[in-house]
Formats: C-alpha cells, structure tokens, sequence
C-alpha cells in the first residue's frame, strides 16, 4: 500500500545555477556496505543528484569498483566532489578531471583544511572557486557556517554555496542554527546544507531555516537499515520544506485552549 | 609510472593499448598524462607512452 | 504530479484498545478560521482519529455549529475530549455525555489543574481514569511528562497514556525528550504525545524518542497555511516513525570522510 | 432550565417536544435530564418535563 | 591569597518558614570518599544547610559511622531527609525519628515512586506533607517539575517546595528550564531546585530563573576534586543569584557595536 | 559584610604572549550610561584587561571625553582594539596609533567583515596579523569558531585567539559549544572566547569548556544593573575555571541515590 | 527484635541498658520502640523491655 | 586638514602650536601626519604644518 503526496504544494522547484532539479534532498554514494544497498537507499530517499569522489582505477583488483556500473548517470545527476583534496590547485585538478568524464561541468567544491574534522580551507577553497568559475564550472562549495566566506564564494562565482551542520560524518546534527539562518537570509545563490545530518529530524529543522535543499551521505549509509532511513529523510526533507512555507504558528510561554471555553454545562 | 606504480611498458606502447592491457573500458575513466588531462577519448590510440612518463587512469569511486 | 510512500516499510500499524488504526497522527478540530479550512487541513493530514469537544448547543443561533455537520463519523474515528473540566467529576460527566452520542467508548480524558498553563490535575485525572476503566470505556489520558504518573495511569486501566511535549497551544515543542523516553521505556500500552508541537521538525523529533504517535490541534491550525502544515506533519511523524526503526547513525566528536582516503593522485 | 437559562414550556412537554420547538435533531445531540443521560433516544417523546427540571442539550464541538 | 565578594550586592536573604538562611546552596552529606572529604567540600561550598538520612545504627561495627561524629550541629543546620521511603507512612515514620534527634522539626521529604528514577510519588508526597505539616513539621519537599504538585504542595502546607533540576545523582542539569521558570512564577513559598545539577553552569542557569536556592549533593561529590567543584559551585549558585537581579542584557539576532561607529579617521 | 575565596584553589595564573594577567575576566568599555558607571562596573568585575577603541579626538567639544581622564592605566592594562576596520590596512594603521600612545604593544585585532553581523573577515584578520606579529605586535585576534582560521592565526603569530561565542552585542551566548572545545583542544597559545556573552551562566559554561579567558562588554553594560552584573560575571568566569578543572561528574540516563539503601528499618 | 536481628538479653533489661551494652551514646540516636517513639532520654533507664519487643535504634547518616 | 575638516592656521604653525591652540594635552593623544605617526611627542614644537598637510589626533574611548 501507498499514498499520494501532493508535492504540487511546493510549487517552485529547486533551481540552481540555471538547472532545475526534481527534489531538494542531495545524497552521497560513500560508505554503504554494498553497491545494492546503495542502490536501494538512493532510491528510496528520491535523490536525482549523487556525490561521487574520483580516484585512481586499483590496477590491482580484477573486479572493477567504479561506480558508473551501478549507478545510471541518465537516471542520476553525477555531482563529482574533491573530497581528500587540501589545496586548491589540488582540488582544481580533481575537478578538471571529473569534468573530462563528460557528464556535466558541476563541481561539489571542497578543500579540506585538516583530516580530524575536515573543516574547510577557506583561503583556499576561495581560490579554487575563482578559478573554476571563470573556466565555466558549476561550483557548488563546501563551506562552514560562516557569513563572510559565504558571501565571498557567492562573490567568486558559486552557483550554490553548501554550509555544514557539523563535520563531515559526525551525526551531530545543526550544530549553529543561528549560523545557517543568516546565510540564507543574506545570500542569493541556492544554499545547500551539507554534512552532520544524522537522523530525520535533523534535516527537517535544517529546512525549516529556509535553506534550499540538503547533501547527505552517512547519516543515511550508516545507519542500521539504510532503506528505511533514507525514506525518512525523503520525508523529512519534504516536511520541513512545506512545514517553512506553510509558517510556523507562534510560540506562547502561556497556554491556549484547543477547545471552547464557553459552553460548558452547569452545576 | 601508472596510477603510482612503476610498469614495463611494450615499446611503442600507447595509452589505448595500456588501458587495453589493464582490461579498462576507455569510456569509463579519464587518463591525464604527464598532468595533461585527455579529453579527447579517440586519441588515446596514437599517443605514444615513453620512459619516464607518469600516466593516472582515474574513475568515479562511492563517495559524499 | 505526486509519488509513492511505501508505508509497508513499517509493518506493524498503531493499536490501542485492541482496535488498529490507520495513521499515528491525530488531530483536534479546534480554532480553525472556518469549517471549510478545517476539513482540508484533516484531509490533509492523513489522520484517522479527530478530537471532538462536548459543549451545551448554541439555542440563541440558528445557524448550528456542531461538528457533525461537517465531520463524516464514518470516515474518522470520533475521540471526544473533556476539555475544560477542572475536576474527576465534571470529567467523568462529560465522559459519559460524550459515549452516549453513540460512536465509540472512548475519551481523551481530561482533568485540568490551572487555567493559565492547562496542565492536569493527576490526582483527579487518576480517579476519573479508574472510574471510567471500570465501566469499559477506553481512556486515553492527556498528563504531564512525569513517569510515575505516567506509571498509575496505566495500572488505573488506561488504553494509552498521553504525555505532553509542552503545554497545550504553546508550540514549545518537547521541553523534555528525557521524560517522554523514559515514559515510553517504562510502559506497556502506547504513548501518544499529546500538546505542545509548534512545527514538523517538533513532530519529526517526538516520534524519534520512539513514541507510537502525536496528537496536535493549534500546531496546524494556527500555522499560516494550514492545510500544508498538515502535510508537512504527516510527513514528519511518519518520517520520525521510520527514523527510530531505521536505527540512526552514532554521534562521533570527529569527522569521518565519506569519499576514500585511499587511491589519491600523485604529486 | 434547558441549557442554563430559564424557559416557558407549553404545559406537559416532553423532551422530543421542545427539541422539536427548538429545530434541534435529535440524532445530532444527547440530552441530559436532571443530571441522567437519557441513552435511548427513542423516549424522547415520552418523557415529560415539569416544573424545575434542568435539561442540557449538548453536542460535538471542534476541540483539540 | 584571597579577595572580598561584597555579598551586600543581594540584600534579602533566604528566608524559609521564618528562618533566614546564609547560604542559597544547600549540600547533601552522601557519597564521599570520606568524611574529611565530605567536611573540606562542605566548608568550600559555604553551605549552611546539610542534609542528613535516618538509617539504623550497624550494631556490627565497631567504628560507628554516625555523621554527628564529623559535623558540627551548632555551625551546620541539619536537615533529615527521608530517602528511601516510598509511601506517605513510611516518610511520616523517618521525619519524626529525625525529630525525636532533637535538632529542628525540619524535614526534606522525600516519597519515591520508582528505585530507578527516584521520581516523587505525588500522592503519597502530598499525603505525608498534609500529616507533617499539621504535627507542625516545617516540611520541604522534594517533587517533580510539575506546576500542579508545587501549587498542592504549598496549599498542604510545605514551608518550601523543591522540584528537581533532572533525576537525583544524574547530573543532567536543568531538563526542563520552563517548568522551573513557571513553578517559581506561582509559588509564595520559597523554591528550592533539588537533584540533578551536575556543573557549575547548571547551578548558574538555575539561579538565572529565579528560584531561591539550590540543593545538591552528588554533583560536588563526584566530582574528581570535590573540595574545588564545591568552591565552584558557591560562586555559581551567588553569580546566578546575583545576574537574576542584575537583569540580563536583552538577546537580539543582530550585532550591536561595541565601540563607537563616530570618529573614525579618514583616508 | 564579605567573604574569602580562596583564589589558591587555581594554581596557574593566566599567562598570555609571555605575560601574566591577573583576571581571566576582560572587559570593554563601550557603552556605559556614565563614566562612573563603567568605572564601578570595571571595579566589581575583578577585570585587569580593559579595551578601548582609537578614534579621533571631537574638537567640536570642550569636555573631552578621552578615557584615560577614567581609567588610571597604571591599575590597568589598556588593550586597544581596531574595532571599525574592515580591512587589514585599516587595522592596521589604528593598531600603530595605539602603540604610539606608549601604553604597550598588545592590539585586540578585529577585521569586520560585514556591518550587521560584526563577523570577521579572516582573510584580512590572517594578514594584518602577520604584519603586525612581525612588527613586534602581541596580537589577540577576534575571529570566529572556525578551527581552521583558528589554527592559521596562531601560525600568523597571534598571542592568543578569540573566537566569539556569538555575534558582539547579541547576547545569544555560546552558540556552538563543540566548535568552542575543538579550537581549544588543537591551539597552544590561549583561547579567549570574546562577544556574545549575556549573562552569568553564559560565562560559566564557556569556561566549562576549558577556554583561558573571556572578553566581554555588552552582557555586563547593557545590563539593568552593571555592578551587579559585573560581580556576577567575575563570579562566573572563577566558577566555570574552577568546575573545568575539578571535572565534573560523569552523566547519567538513571537515577543514582544520595542517602544509602541499607539500613532502612524493618516493618 | 533489635535492628532487624534477634537478640538475646538479660532479664529485665531497659533501653538504657541495652545501649550501653552495644556502647552506643544515647545522645547520638533515636530509638523507637515497638513503633512508639521514645523522645525522652531520661527514661530510657527504667523502660523495660520484654519478650518479642522490637527496637530500633537509628541515627544520622550522609545523605542527600 | 584636522580630523577630517578644514582647518585654518598661523603660518609656521607646528603640531605643538596647533594642539595648544585645541586646548589638548599632548601626553593623551596620538597624532598622525600625512599618514605618517609622529611617535616622539618632544618633536611636537618643530615639527612645521604646510597647507594642504592631513593631521589626525586620536585618542582613546570606550571600546569593547
């Protein structure tokens, strides 16, 4: 058994960098313990766009791993990232390459600034937006949760910019709504929140800032049945996007009846 | 140097043939030569692989 | 345009009472701007069970205002309230008046303590519950987050006991996720959280602490738009639903890369 | 009393009588005569009221 | 070294049932490594108010462990609880054997509803709060955060009523910062947070509520170094007190300078 | 009346580019409803750092309302900040003019980079510090809780970094604790934590985290009563000191009694 | 009964013999006996105590 | 220029003259001309101002 939902609700999609895109919910292919279950997640959370990394083919394995056996780039949106890189020219390589694969010229920009927390080099994740924007690129950059650096790589050219809930992998959730509330309220690119999204309701309050969409990967990959999470982060993402159009109702420090107070019987 | 390995390469070789050798499917990974990216897929059978070149063959991988 | 939720990923549906129902999200029929609005709003939401009030009939108004004029009692399951009531007695009246409608047996009883905060009174909710259990009708007891109540209301012989996630018309949203987890880990018969839920990240997140549903009224009703309030929480609940049986992933302090370490470029 | 505020009934009224005096249908209502819930809606007719009986006429309201 | 608090900044003292108080923070005695710990980090806590249980003397130990051995009745007011207890006659029971010690008719009554909570059982508090009180007894006593109780509590005649911050020994601070918020708004009776305060911060975030004091034993003394978490917590429960009356700083969403915006040199 | 804190109970005294300082406590001097005001406030804090901005001298007014007619520069140690550059050429030509006043060499470094938030810009705040650090400058950097940008002012030659806990005259408090602890746990020159403090119990849990100091104006200024708040805030800041190095006891999801279980008495 | 256990005693025995027996200060404790307070400490020289008689005998202990 | 206005002065004014003419105490301020710190207050007295010279006297106020 099903049930219809009218996603006719939320009447503009998402749009970025001139291309429509068919859900807000943005998934990772990293982590999963097979390529079915990968398979079967993703098509459970609706995503059109998927992260891939690039790496250098292992000459040493018979059995090929690539990703494209499995995942059809006709059905999906191959957003290629430049994970493990920690410099720019580093991550201008990476994205070059990715691009020679003839898919698309998107990027998901990152330059890591230190392998504990992953955190994002901001001097050099600038530089490398810069410089592939002005070649064409589509950057789409990883980023903290701050303001100026936000608007600097709207500045330089990113087509959307992707502020953290917390680090890569941790699972810790929104850690600064104060943070991603601001750069959306300022911005005028798309602003996508990527990494530390672990479990639903996570990625509902992250929507109800108002931001445009969500990129995930292990919040989903790792939980103990990937399928039925990544439904109920589908869900989620779409219930907090509506839930922020539809307009909160006020918060009160005092009660309000749900029932009328007149008509009660007498004594 | 392939892939950051050392490899004995038949003279003459060329890319086409290293990535014939290796059993690759051209279509589904990109070759930068000498830090030359290839973009073009139909030369790879006449450019010429030579001593000392460093050639990375790399593919899309699972990743967030 | 619409889509498929495979509601079959949760194989076991919400029972209380013996009796199953359909969705774990139930809704008041309270302060909405016209009956026209409500009706869309339950529509909406998916719900099966609605909240009724029992109050006098309007004799100075031609126009009658009763619920089922609009409300199909063969569509929804009617759960009449004791709104208002200050006391067992009055509770246990209202109880009665409400069964005699000739629908159900059951009550969302309700003895209040305080007209400014509309918190309960447990000492007569518990008299009224035992009262009530013993002449066969399904209580389903609106109390505060307190377990040891909790605790009494189900030896008194309540079907589902209701804790609060704040209070009534607030949309405060769960003040205390520790006392509704540790309520849910404590008692047999369901929890349905009931008051208090402001937004869908507010429903998202009670239904993780792995409660079986929520109840809400003025959280759609007072939202700007609420017939997509609506489904923005039925989505939610159902999404927190699946995100507590999925398992979610471990918090960790420290980033875990999603993309490989392994198989980098050279220099 | 029918509802908390005093009213004139026509001499051996009945129940059925005034909520039909009132518009009011009787399968949309229950009515509670001097503190008893009168179940059966089939005595309505029947039942008379007098002098000083108090009569509440309730029904199902939006509540949450 | 040392420096001078000028305590005169709060001018009212603690007044409880007619008897004024030095101290906002009262200690329990339980669970140090020894007594001279206990009797180092209840001098570093300023405390006037210990507390102390009714239990059997072990007739088979040569060493008696009676805590009149170690603190000092004419520098500490003594105030018996009845931990343990878990019904109104039992609690009654221990009140007027800590009476019968002839110190004071004060009593912090506790009535447990569950050994792995050590939640209040309302009812039974209620019941032995209405007895002791009329005997005379000045009667704090130890309950949940709810609003009805503390309102019952006062109306049965305790001279102060004590909600926890969160479960007794759990050291999970204030879970629950609105209902302390709203009990302290309603009561007459001094309030006392009683249980689950676990650092400094959580002394200092209850006192901002502006509740009357702060009783807590576990959270000195498991600390690793009882003696300075002790001294900590002094200054928290004064600086909490002391920034209520101050009245904070509103909060704004915006940034405010600092230094003046005039008066900046010219190119 | 008053009382002795043993200030003994922390051993080691905050040392900052080579010198000790006697308060971890600093504080601004902006916006003070008189100057008498600020000086009581100043006085009640325990402060020895005091900031002050540089600006012009108002020839326009016969009263000159230079700061040092208030504030003897011999009992305090005046740190001059940049505050109002939005570039590192500004910052750093108000950093000279503040050396060239004799008082010392220390400069609290700001780089705004936007009017409404007060947010840094990092990459003009990472190249006026390494200017002014090669200068010969003690350099504290006002900067955000980006670990990254964190790590790269300490490279830069920064004597301490001040990440804020959130935007300056806000209020909202520490708004992302585990940033806060991460940036401590990986830097070896001090952190003090600067802006957003708005009251006492902000102040305790920043220092909970383990950071050296805290700089703050508003909370304290901007309070009802600034003495009080001062007080309360010097409280706070020792407090918070104190718990972190006591170590607070372990979290618990149960309950853990107090008084003991044996020795209760028989029926 | 004392303290749960079973004690034997001598004949006639008191209260205040049984104290010092265990050598506890009486000022110390509280003792009840057979449910009964005893709040006077003067009388615990002459309070016989009898066959099946249960005392206890109680003081302060740490506790929170 | 001083402090963003103009200014008009004595010929062979210097700094030290122009601060005694504001009724400003040298010890407390800082002053800067044509973007250049003049960081020896003795030089005050000789040091000349020229038309179309920029002078900046700063000081310290209340700043967080």
């Amino acid at each position: 058994m099903g049930m219809l939902i009218e996603t006719a609700l939320d009447v503009a999609p998402l749009t970025i960098g001139g291309r429509e895109f068919r859900s807000r919910l943005m998934v990772g292919t990293g982590k999963y313990a097979s390529n079915a279950d990968m398979m079967s997640a993703i098509d459970a959370s609706g995503a059109e766009v998927v992260t891939v990394a690039v790496r250098r083919v292992d000459l040493s394995r018979a059995n090929d791993e690539g990703i494209l056996h499995h995942l059809d780039p006709d059905h999906f949106f191959l957003l290629a990232n430049t994970a493990g890189c920690y410099n720019a020219e580093d991550a201008i390589r990476y994205a070059r390459l990715a691009q020679a694969a003839g898919f698309n010229e998107w990027v998901k920009l990152e330059v890591i600034g230190d392998a504990e927390t992953l955190l994002p080099d901001t001097a050099g994740l600038l530089e490398a937006t810069r410089v592939l924007a002005d070649e064409g690129f589509k950057v789409m950059a990883y980023t903290n949760d701050d303001l100026i650096t936000a608007l600097r790589l709207e500045d330089a050219g990113a087509v959307a910019v992707m502020p953290l809930a917390s680090p890569i992998g941790s699972g810790l959730g929104m850690l600064n709504p104060y943070a991603i509330r601001t750069i959306k309220s300022r911005l005028g690119v798309p602003v996508i929140v990527d990494a530390g999204v672990g479990t639903a309701s996570d990625a509902c309050v992250v929507m109800e800032q108002g931001v445009d969409g969500i990129l995930m990967n292990t919040g989903i990959a790792a939980a103990s049945d990937p399928v039925r999470m990544a439904t109920a982060m589908r869900q989620a993402v779409e219930s907090g996007r509506l839930a922020f159009l539809a307009g909160r109702m006020p918060r009160r420090e005092t009660a309000v009846p749900s029932s009328p107070l007149t008509g009660m019987l007498g004594e | 140097m392939v892939n950051g390995a050392p490899r004995q390469l038949a003279p003459r070789s060329t890319v086409g043939a290293l990535l014939g050798t290796l059993g690759i499917d051209p279509r589904l990974v990109v070759v930068e030569h000498n830090r030359t990216i290839l973009r073009d897929r139909d030369r790879y059978g006449t450019l010429p692989l030579n001593d000392g070149d460093v050639v990375e063959i790399v593919h899309f991988v699972g990743g967030g």
